[in-house]
């Protein structure tokens, strides 16, 4: 009875030693030697994970600040205070960084916009993208209200308003991921501040557009005729605003026959 | 030939996910992004096929001449444990977004089914080590093609408007129920 | 270097108490578990054959078949009323201890179940009468059928043919066992 | 953490099925039948108590670099113990609950617990986690266990009491029954504490932080 007792403790005890043997040396051989900043700029990130940075993760975007492959103010979730937060930890100047929010650049909800087709069914923007001629909607360019980017915002910020999305600008913490997520790439970051915004993103010539939506650009020039700062410029039948020389004057939003450039 | 057999049924009609039930918490759990999934299978081939391998060195060279088969249970446990440590400080070490990535269902892979299930049928069956090399790999094979094909699912249904009451694991498992009975058609395909 | 030595030892401790409880263990229960496999093996044969007076083992070279054990002459009043063939088939997941009742020109008594580690409620329904009952009185070399069986047929256990292939393949073995050995003893 | 919080944890708010979702292996395989799931429930229960005494009395000696190989170690020799001494002593119990020790090794409730509660706690308050995990989890079992076999079978614990014109869907005995039944569940769970208020966030969106097992180096959560 007592010899099989000591086999089984012999080979147990034999793998038991091995295995621990090897596990000691693997720990230090691997040992990744982390940086004790990291936690800290780690901390100073909101941790949402969310990729606004371009990085996999807070983590990742931590470990790249470490390593100096990344300004500290590109999160645009933590925005200025976390920018702050890590200069302090890496002991370096952080330039302020304006604060950003999304836009979705179209107003063609469903009372103002015609429709080719009436279609019930997979409301999801990816689905609604495959139906023929890419969605019911008229215009080819407008938002199409499947709300995928309702789905992708973590922040609440998007709600669906009369068929389209719109964005909550308060709540909105650009952080992308709606941006990433709208197949139209309707959504644009822009200054949090800029009140006056075209809301229009159709190359369509002008007489298609007015067929197709009652606010849509259609390339009149008027705005940028009427704009004393350069700012706006028309291309493709369609206005931008550049938003370092805009000066919220808010005169070409007064002279669009269309309607089509808003005021937050 | 018989190898070959094993091998396809191992990855196709005895699926180890969908068909035998093994491996199931890792399969819900890392299936949310692609990349996490194929990080996950390739860290599970690796893990099954090495620890196949030296299960069976254990068995029969150590085991059995000592006439202690009883204590196959906790041996091989012991092995895969050890072995799932070591691939853990290996990915930490050589690929962190990885390690990050999959974070905490590493440790589950050592108490994971499919691991420790592939070597006690290897070693219930009798087979040889290259036949249960083999019919390692082609479980993991197996795992890996059901969890990646499982998390393309899960990636669209993220995007798609589901009741609130399904969101999260409900609507997970009765995709997975949908894929298991795809797997039920292949059932007839091997006499093993 | 104490690094290292913190862990093994650790692991070597856990690892030397866990193989002294072990083996205490499997040493006090080897000698009931052989006694519980005698019992079991004992009601199975007293199920099919009604009581005996007395069953010796029937001595036989290694035969070809590899699921054959041993095999048991039962004799009742002095003279040999049948066989009683032990086969262990490879199952689903594990192997399935069987053992065939055969009266003296090799009808199928009786069949019984010893031990089995199937999936619980799909294969491990082979212990159940149901499936059992199907096996009296037939012989020669049975079939598995998902549909209707005919006489030679065993009907196949809702989805869990392998389970049924296994021990209708453990049968056949013995059946030929019987054959080549213990026909006309 | 009190006795009371403790049970509850294990049966309702942190549910090793519905809201932490672990141990699913032996959970889908073995619950074709209620009787098969309370067996099973059983005896995970009592290797889940011994394991998480003896865990939490060793869980100063052990150095963490190899927590996970001991920790597996003493639960490995506690069902391969509890297995001889069914099969030794007790022959009824064998034949009932036998079958299930072995998938007791393969199954993720234990070590979880282990990791996340017995290393961090008393061994009082442990040996109560382990009652309290096990009872959750044979309740699962067997809710889960009846469904399948009253649709399956027409049956719960062996009495027909399905009229045999009614169809039985042999689908739910399958594989993909188990996926479905447990989909639905947790579905109707959601529904029930949308009912109470409690946002879908805390049920099982994500493992819940703190009854996961890794929860200490784990980037979600944060800790």
């Amino acid at each position: 009875m007592t010899v099989s007792i000591i086999y089984a403790m012999l080979a147990l005890g034999g793998m038991g030693l091995l295995l621990g043997v090897g596990l000691g040396i693997a720990a230090i051989k691997f040992k990744v030697e982390t940086d004790p900043r990291l936690p800290l700029v780690r901390d100073a990130l909101p941790g949402a994970n969310c990729g606004g940075c371009g990085f996999a993760g807070c983590d990742a975007f931590a470990d790249a600040i470490i390593k100096g492959e990344a300004k500290p103010n590109g999160c645009p979730v933590g925005g200025n205070e976390s920018a702050r937060k890590i200069g302090e930890v890496m002991g370096i100047s952080v330039e302020e960084q304006a604060r950003k929010c999304a836009f979705i650049r179209c107003a063609g909800c469903e009372s103002k916009s015609n429709f080719r087709y009436d279609y019930k069914g997979m409301t999801s923007c990816p689905s609604l993208m495959q139906l023929a001629g890419g969605g019911s909607k008229a215009c080819v360019y407008g938002c199409l209200g499947g709300g995928t980017c309702l789905l992708q915002c973590k922040f609440g910020a998007i709600s669906m308003v009369d068929g389209i999305a719109v964005i909550d600008n308060e709540k909105c913490t650009a952080c992308g991921m709606c941006a990433a997520a709208c197949p139209k790439s309707l959504i644009q970051l822009v200054p949090h501040d800029s009140k006056t915004r075209v809301a229009c993103h159709s190359n369509d010539a002008g007489k298609a557009t007015r067929v197709n939506c009652k606010v849509g650009c259609i390339g009149c020039k008027l705005c940028e005729k009427n704009c004393k700062f350069d700012a706006v410029h028309v291309k493709d039948f369609l206005a931008t605003i550049d938003y370092e020389k805009c000066t919220q004057c808010g005169a070409c939003a007064a002279k669009c026959p269309s309607k089509c450039i808003i005021s937050v | 030939m018989q190898t070959l057999l094993i091998f396809m049924s191992a990855v196709l009609v005895n699926n180890f996910v969908l068909n035998r039930f093994l491996g199931i918490c890792p399969f819900l759990g890392v299936s949310k992004k692609m990349e996490t999934a194929l990080g996950m299978g390739v860290a599970v081939i690796f893990v099954m096929a090495l620890a196949s391998a030296v299960t069976y060195l254990v068995y029969n060279f150590i085991l059995v001449p000592l006439d202690l088969n009883y204590l196959y249970n906790i041996a091989f446990i012991l092995i895969i444990a050890s072995l799932v440590q070591l691939v853990e400080m290996f990915l930490k070490k050589f690929s962190p977004s990885l390690y990050q990535a999959l974070g905490i269902f590493l440790p589950l892979i050592t108490t994971n089914c499919a691991v420790l299930g592939v070597t006690v049928i290897n070693m219930e069956s009798q087979y040889n080590l290259v036949i249960s090399v083999v019919h390692a790999v082609g479980a993991a094979i197996g795992f890996t093609l059901a969890i990646v094909l499982y998390a393309s699912i899960r990636e669209r249904i993220a995007k798609n408007p589901i009741p609130a009451a399904f969101q999260g694991f409900p609507i997970a498992l009765i995709t997975a129920s949908l894929m298991s009975i795809a797997f039920l058609g292949f059932s007839g395909l091997i006499k093993v | 270097m104490r690094e290292i030595l913190k862990p093994a030892s650790a692991l070597l401790i856990i690892t030397l108490v866990a193989a002294v409880c072990l083996g205490y263990v499997h040493a006090i229960t080897l000698q009931p578990i052989e006694a519980q496999k005698v019992i079991t093996e004992k009601n199975a044969v007293q199920q099919i054959f009604g009581d005996l007076d007395n069953t010796q083992p029937v001595d036989f070279t290694a035969s070809d078949s590899d699921t054959v054990s041993k095999a048991l002459a039962c004799s009742s009043g002095g003279s040999v009323v049948g066989y009683a063939v032990f086969a262990a088939p490879k199952g689903y997941s594990g192997s399935i201890e069987l053992m065939v009742g055969f009266d003296t020109d090799g009808v199928i008594k009786g069949l019984q179940i010893l031990s089995q580690s199937e999936t619980p409620g799909l294969g491990a329904n082979c212990v159940n009468p149901a499936f059992l009952d199907q096996f009296p009185n037939k012989s020669g070399v049975l079939a598995v059928t998902k549909s209707s069986p005919k006489d030679n047929e065993i009907q196949a256990m809702t989805s869990s043919t392998i389970t049924t292939t296994a021990v209708v393949k453990g049968v056949n073995e013995a059946a030929a066992f019987f054959e080549q050995y213990l026909k006309g003893r | 953490m009190n006795a009371g919080k403790i049970m509850r944890n294990g049966i309702f708010e942190e549910n090793p099925i519905f809201i932490q979702v672990i141990g699913m292996c032996p959970t889908l395989a073995v619950t074709t039948s209620a009787t098969n799931g309370v067996g099973m429930g059983i005896s995970a229960t009592i290797v889940l108590i011994c394991s998480n005494i003896v865990i939490s009395l060793i869980r100063r000696l052990v150095p963490d670099k190899v927590r996970i190989p001991c920790y597996i170690v003493v639960i490995s020799t506690f069902v391969t113990m509890i297995q001889f001494l069914l099969q030794a002593f007790f022959p009824a119990l064998n034949n009932s609950l036998g079958i299930f020790i072995p998938l007791i090794v393969v199954n993720c409730i234990i070590l979880a617990r282990a990791e996340a509660f017995a290393s961090k706690n008393s061994p009082a308050a442990a040996a109560l986690d382990g009652v309290a995990m096990g009872l959750g989890f044979t309740l699962a079992l067997l809710i889960i266990g009846c469904i399948r076999e009253l649709l399956g079978a027409g049956s719960v614990f062996g009495l027909t009491l399905l009229p045999s014109f009614f169809p039985r869907t042999i689908i739910m005995i399958l594989p993909p029954g188990a996926f479905l039944t447990l989909g639905l569940l947790m579905a109707f769970l959601n529904v029930m504490q949308r009912r109470r208020g409690v946002t879908n966030a805390k049920t099982n969106q994500d493992p819940s932080c703190d009854g996961c097992a890794k929860s200490a180096g784990c980037a979600d959560c944060g800790q």
